[in-house]
This record gives structure tokens, C-alpha cells and sequence, in this order.
């Protein structure tokens, strides 16, 4: 790849924000279950699951620093709002076990297709990062499909919250395929596939496993594969965010804001 | 119904390859898939390991650990001849008719 | 059951028994004990299986706060570590019959105890700090005595135990220290909570060994190798100096290192504040078993859907009429 | 009695009171029973342990050896051990400001 021009320098930072807070946010609503998990041995798998989120989202605000975006810690703890570019499946507050533990299993997939795509980006240093996350990601995927196919039908409850949980993460989880106007730009410079490509092959990832797993997915047959038939929820790879994310970040950033430029 | 922590299972990490797997511990599950799962972020956050095992604890038979120290002490080995005689014999026969294995 | 009276041969097995911890053998789950020797070492790895899972909720609380990466992921990893040393400890009494359903609706029922330390609020990001510093430490000491015990499952749960509170100790010192060096409001802050942390410290100990019930036989049977007082002032001899070296204060204006009798003299607790917390009316007591008991009632449905599927006991029938060929090779 | 089904057992040896129970190695019997005798036979006489557990090969649930890299870690995890903090320094560093600070 060339040298990065003005273009595909601001489409490739839009990019990594958008990776970058999916899995911070990913991992902060993971770590809220620590300590008080459904049970130890579940509590303590997630929550080094969340850690590895988090560290991944550091990873990726490295390459935005080296891009002359700021340090990771200040992306994190000192960006406002309006800045942020996570789809807004990954800002919803953590429901219950089931509600998080197939919010993580849609993600898992997409991050799981994504770094696959991603690890042969023409941009070296993302094409590197996607290859090292890729190993991480392969356990958190046996993780989140382990519990979703066991929970998906093992009782009458566990199947009525799964499907719940389903009902209520799909249109949002649609939303990390959110296109923007600097797409274009990521696929013609070969930094990053078509984001209706990699929801193609979630969908068609998701849809059989999720059905297998005794739920029903709000999909439809159609000639290019599954095809939704609710509506994407959109807006937070724009900057619109809920309520919740305010409330997430007043709490992420109470600290490091009670004394700004100090050392925490 | 008491409420219910899962079935126990035992945790053995082989640390590299080559190497002989070694008890680090147990934990609760459902079934050994799970276990392995959740065994691996309970024992492996730290250290290396190349495999794991899971067991439930259920399906060890261990010798009694008093015994250790009747072969530990005695010298005369009559002791252990008496006790072991009837089922050593047993398996000599056994043997000798096995066809296969 | 094996009490002098039920047990002809209870003073030979007794004398081979504490023969073999003489010698610094260890105990195994299936080796003859005492049933006294039993019944203090499930009360007492009991409850520092909930010291470890209560434990895990004051700092818990401040996860979401923590204000930078390092701080975050590692604040994560201090409170799934005391969840997994819970989880250890819970096996460790285990071995010796104990169920651990039993365990954890004692505790949730408040039939069994927890160290008074979490029954206090994590009121600012620098008492997540003097917990991580102090509260590890002293665990540190207690765990490292404990380690010398007899008793093997306990013995092998610590030793991990005390791996993984190395990394809790360095944390808890580092942002002790980044405090320290910091701002005006960060060195307040500091010391405000080490005011507030002082008097449970020294209560984390445990009551004077002139009141607490130590006999000799739990030390001579390695259930508790060092006294009380024993441990606190090993705490106070370490630690000291080095919060002295931070240019804190401590807030107690008896405190003073007795040379004479090298010993550090400090202002007595009031120990009928210390019985009354432990039964548990500590500022944060009912909060924390309410947290405890609704994480314990809204994971119930996940228990009971993966008990129901019940594979593992299909494995265990089948196990023993199995194939031939070996899994493991 | 030939159709006895003779199944094959994971042997692990406890080498004394304190440790973790190693595997050591495989062999076949009918039984439990009989296969504590065998290992015994193999591993007790030279009182080199104290104790062995026997478990049915199909009782174990194992990783795949091929699929090691899923204990990997490949992303920073020194903020989850000691090593991962510098602190000396810093301390000597405050006391020598604390004179005058």
C-alpha cells in the first residue's frame, strides 16, 4: 500500500475508533460481572475474557497514537461522547447472563470474520494486530458458542431468556455493520473489506448455529443467503449514543477527570 | 431440590509438550466440555500449558493413602504376598485366557 | 467418626497423627484425623473461602472507575483472582466433606463469617489502593503461615494462592506510590483513606491472643501456626516503615516499635466493635450479603439449565464399560 | 472368561503427602480394582509414591495437542503479574523529595 493519503489516513482512523470502542465497551459491560458472576468458575472465565477486550482496544488506540490520535489512556478516559464511534450494541447495559452471554457470541463471530478479513489489510500494522488478536479471539468464540448452545435449549427458561436475548441483540448487533461514508474509501485503498460482505458471512455463520441451538433467528432465505427481517438499529459509527453510554462513561471517566493530567 | 454447584471435576495441565500431565486442581461444571472451558481460565490465566484434561472426580479410584506407609515400612514383604495374592492370581489367569489388547 | 470414645486405637492413630505433622508430613483428605482437627480446619478454610468471595465486592464496586487501561485490566484481574482463590478454598474444605452448596448458603444465610475488613466501603479510588496494598499484605501474612500448616489440599490452594497475591501486593504499592508523587488532592486522598483503613488492619488480625480462643493444640496440629498477635506484628514490622517512607502518617498516635521487646505497640481496637462487625453489623455487612445474594439468585436459572442437561453423569455411567482405545495417549 | 472387556486406565502416582498427583502412564484391566493392583505392581513396590489414582481413559476429556495455541497469550498480560511493576525506584525517588517536599 502506498502512503497514506488524506483520505484513506481519515478512513482508516474512523475505522480503528470504530474496532476500538466496540471492544472497550465490550469489556467494560463484561468486567461489571466480576464478582458476582452466575456462579465462580463462569465469573471468572468472563471476566478474563473482558480483560482481554480491554487490552485489545488498548492495541488498537496504539496504532490510532501512532496515527497522532492521542495516547490510549486519553482515548479511553478523556474523549467526549460525541466522539465516540462503538455501534451501540456494544454500549447496552449488561441484561442478564443470557442477554450477555449471546450479545458476546454475535460479536465473537463478527470480531472472529473481521480479524480473518483484516489480516491481510494493506495496511501492515492493522494486518499485524488482526493476526495477534485472532489467537485470542479463537477461545472467547469456543466460550460464548459453548454457552449459547448449551443455554439456547437446556430448559424452558433458559430457552425463553436466550430468545429474548436474542430478539432484543439482533437489530443491534446488525448495527456493527453500520456503512459510513468513508467506506468506500477503506475498500478501494485495501485497508478494509465491504462491511455488507463480512454481515453476509456472519449472518450466514450466526443463522445455523443460533438454529441449531434450538432459537429462532429474525432472518429470511433469500438468493445472496440469510437476509434480516428486522430493522438494523444505526447512529453510534456516526456518534449517537444512548443514555447508557453517558452513564458509562461519567462512570469509565470519573476518576481520571477528578484531576485532569494527573498520573492515575 | 438443593440448590446446585455442578458436578466436580479434576484439572490436569500438561505445561509442555513432551512433559507429563500434573494435577493442579479441581473445579464445578456441568459436563467436561464446559469444564474445559472454564478450567482453562481458572488454572491457565498464568503459566504455560500445551493441554488439558478434565475428569470428573467421580471416575478416579485412588489406593488408600494409609496403605503407602505399610509399604513404606515393612521389609518383609509377606505382608504385601498375603494381600495381593487372590487377585494377583486372578489376573495371572485372567491373562492367560486374554486374546487381545 | 473417630473420638476418643468411638475409637479403640484414637490414641495410637492420634500419636501417628501428630507423629507425622511433627515431621512436617503433610495431611491427606483420606488419612485419619481428629474430628476436632476436621471440624476447625472446615470453619476455618471456610471462611476464608467467603473472606475471598466477599472480598471480591468493595473493589469490585470500583472496576467501572478504575482511570486508565493498566489500572482497569488489572483491577479486573485482582477481583477474578480472589473469586478463583474462593473457588480454591471452597475445594480445599471440600476434601474434608463439607459440600460447597452448603458452604455458600451458610454464608449467604449468615450462619458463616468473613473477614470484618469488607464489611467497610471502598469510599475513593485510593481505598481500592490501601486495599490492594494493605489488606493483601496482611492476607500475604496470614496465607504464608497458613502455607506451613498440615493440612495438604489447604497447603496447595495457598501456594497458588500466595503466586497470585505477589501481583496483587506490586499493584496495590504501585498506586499507593503514583498517589503518593502525585497532586496535592491525590496525596489527600491518600491519606484520608489510610485513615479510614488504619483501625481495620489491625483488626483484620483477629482479637488478642488473650482473648481469642487459640489453644495449643491447633498450633500443635498446624491448623494455626502462629498466634493473632503473632501475625499483626510481622504486618507492622513490614509495612510500617514503608508507609512512613510515603511520607504518610498513621493514625494512631500510640504507635510506637518497642525496642526492649522488639515489638510495635499500637492503640488496643475496640474488640467489642470487632465480635459485634463479625456477626455482622459492619457499616457495609447487610450490603454486601444482599450483592452476594442476588448475584446467587439471578444466576440460579443458568445452575439449574446446565445441571438439567446432566452429561456429566451419563459420562459417568458409561465410563467404566468403555472402548479400549485410549483418549490420552 | 473371555468376554471380559479389558478397558485402559490413566495411572497418576502422588510421590508423597503435599503434592499434586503426576500422570505416569497407561495400561489395560478389566477393572479398577484390577487396575489398581497393576499399578501398584508397577509403581508402589519401589515405595516411590504414596498414593495412585486410576481413571478410564474415556473418562478423560482432553484438548486437542494440535490446538496448543489456544493457551497462548499474544497480547500484554504484565499488568496481571509482579514483574509488571517498577516501583523501587519511584519510592527512593519520594523519600529523597519527601525531605523538602
Amino acid at each position: 500500500m502506498g502512503e497514506l493519503t488524506g483520505d484513506s489516513k481519515a478512513a482508516l482512523i474512523e475505522y480503528l475508533y470504530m474496532l476500538g470502542d466496540d471492544e472497550l465497551l465490550l469489556g467494560h459491560r463484561a468486567s461489571e460481572w466480576t464478582g458476582i458472576g452466575p456462579i465462580l468458575e463462569a465469573d471468572i472465565a468472563l471476566s478474563s475474557i473482558a480483560q482481554d477486550e480491554m487490552g485489545h482496544a488498548e492495541v488498537l488506540y496504539g496504532l490510532l497514537e501512532a496515527l497522532g490520535e492521542g495516547t490510549p489512556d486519553e482515548l479511553a478516559f478523556n474523549r467526549d461522547l460525541p466522539h465516540w464511534r462503538n455501534a451501540i450494541f456494544s454500549e447496552l447495559p449488561r441484561g442478564d447472563w443470557g442477554f450477555t452471554v449471546v450479545r458476546h457470541y454475535l460479536h465473537d463471530v463478527a470480531e472472529h470474520i473481521r480479524w480473518q478479513a483484516l489480516a491481510n489489510s494493506s495496511y501492515e500494522p492493522l494486518a499485524q494486530v488482526a493476526r495477534k488478536l485472532l489467537v485470542e479471539e479463537k477461545y472467547h468464540l469456543v466460550h460464548s458458542q459453548t454457552w449459547v448452545r448449551k443455554l439456547g435449549n437446556a430448559t424452558e427458561e433458559s430457552h425463553r431468556r436466550m430468545q429474548a436475548a436474542l430478539d432484543r441483540a439482533f437489530p443491534y448487533a446488525l448495527g456493527l455493520f453500520e456503512p459510513t461514508e468513508l467506506e468506500a474509501v477503506r475498500v478501494e485503498a485495501g485497508i478494509a473489506p465491504a462491511e455488507s460482505e463480512l454481515q453476509q458471512r456472519w449472518l450466514d455463520d450466526v443463522v445455523p448455529f443460533l438454529q441449531q441451538s434450538g432459537l429462532t433467528v429474525p432472518v429470511e432465505q433469500a438468493a445472496t443467503g440469510w437476509r434480516p427481517t428486522v430493522e438494523p438499529v444505526y447512529g453510534g459509527r456516526q456518534g449517537t449514543h444512548t443514555e447508557y453510554m453517558e452513564q458509562l462513561l461519567d462512570a469509565m471517566q470519573f476518576v481520571y477527570r477528578l484531576e485532569p493530567g494527573a498520573k492515575w | 431440590k438443593a440448590d446446585t454447584e455442578w458436578i466436580l471435576f479434576e484439572v490436569f495441565v500438561r505445561e509442555k509438550r513432551g512433559e507429563h500431565p500434573v494435577h493442579v486442581g479441581a473445579l464445578h461444571a456441568p459436563d467436561p466440555e464446559m469444564a474445559i472451558v472454564l478450567a482453562k481460565e481458572q488454572y491457565l490465566r498464568r503459566g504455560d500449558a500445551v493441554q488439558l484434561w478434565v475428569v470428573p472426580s467421580a471416575c478416579i479410584t485412588a489406593t488408600p493413602i494409609e496403605e503407602a506407609d505399610i509399604f513404606m515400612h515393612t521389609t518383609d514383604k509377606s505382608y504385601r504376598e498375603a494381600y495381593g495374592y487372590r487377585v494377583a492370581e486372578r489376573v495371572r489367569h485372567l491373562r492367560g485366557e486374554e486374546k487381545h489388547g | 467418626m473417630s473420638t476418643p470414645q468411638t475409637d479403640p486405637r484414637y490414641e495410637e492413630k492420634l500419636a501417628e497423627f501428630e507423629a507425622r505433622i511433627a515431621r512436617g508430613e503433610k495431611i491427606e483428605p483420606d488419612d485419619w484425623m481428629p474430628d476436632e482437627y476436621r471440624r476447625q480446619l472446615i470453619r476455618l478454610i471456610h471462611q476464608h473461602a467467603n473472606s475471598e468471595v466477599i472480598g471480591a465486592l468493595p473493589e469490585g464496586t470500583w472496576i467501572p472507575y478504575a482511570p486508565t487501561f493498566k489500572r482497569k485490566k488489572a483491577l479486573v484481574a485482582k477481583v477474578q483472582d480472589e473469586v478463583g482463590h474462593g473457588l480454591m478454598l471452597y475445594r480445599a474444605a471440600e476434601t474434608l466433606g463439607k459440600p460447597r452448596e452448603e458452604m455458600i448458603e451458610e454464608m449467604l444465610a449468615g450462619k458463616s463469617k468473613w473477614s470484618l475488613v469488607f464489611a467497610y466501603p471502598a469510599e475513593t479510588w485510593a481505598d481500592v489502593a490501601i486495599i490492594a496494598w494493605l489488606i493483601d499484605g496482611g492476607a500475604i501474612v496470614n496465607q504464608t503461615i497458613m502455607a506451613t500448616g498440615s493440612y495438604a489440599p489447604y497447603c496447595r490452594a495457598l501456594k497458588r494462592i500466595i503466586y497470585e497475591e505477589s501481583f496483587h501486593l506490586k499493584h496495590g504499592f504501585d498506586m499507593v506510590v503514583t498517589l503518593a508523587e502525585g497532586t496535592k488532592r491525590q496525596r489527600d486522598m491518600l491519606q484520608d483513606a489510610l485513615n479510614r483503613w488504619w483501625e481495620p488492619i489491625i483488626m483484620f488480625f483477629g482479637p488478642p491472643d488473650k482473648l481469642s480462643v487459640h489453644t495449643e493444640t491447633l498450633r500443635r496440629w498446624g491448623v494455626k501456626p502462629k498466634t493473632n498477635d503473632e501475625q499483626r506484628q510481622i504486618f507492622l514490622r513490614k509495612f510500617v516503615p514503608q508507609i512512613l517512607d510515603l511520607g504518610l502518617t498513621i493514625p494512631d498516635p500510640n504507635l510506637r516499635y518497642d525496642e526492649e521487646n522488639d515489638r510495635w505497640v499500637y492503640t488496643e481496637p475496640d474488640w467489642d466493635k470487632f465480635f459485634d462487625i463479625i456477626r455482622g453489623n459492619g457499616p457495609m455487612s447487610k450490603e454486601r450479603l444482599a450483592v452476594r445474594r442476588l448475584a446467587h439468585e439471578e444466576g440460579r436459572w443458568v445452575r439449574e439449565a446446565l445441571e438439567a442437561t446432566g452429561i456429566a453423569r451419563q459420562l459417568r455411567e458409561a465410563a467404566v464399560a468403555a472402548p479400549t482405545s485410549s483418549v490420552v495417549a
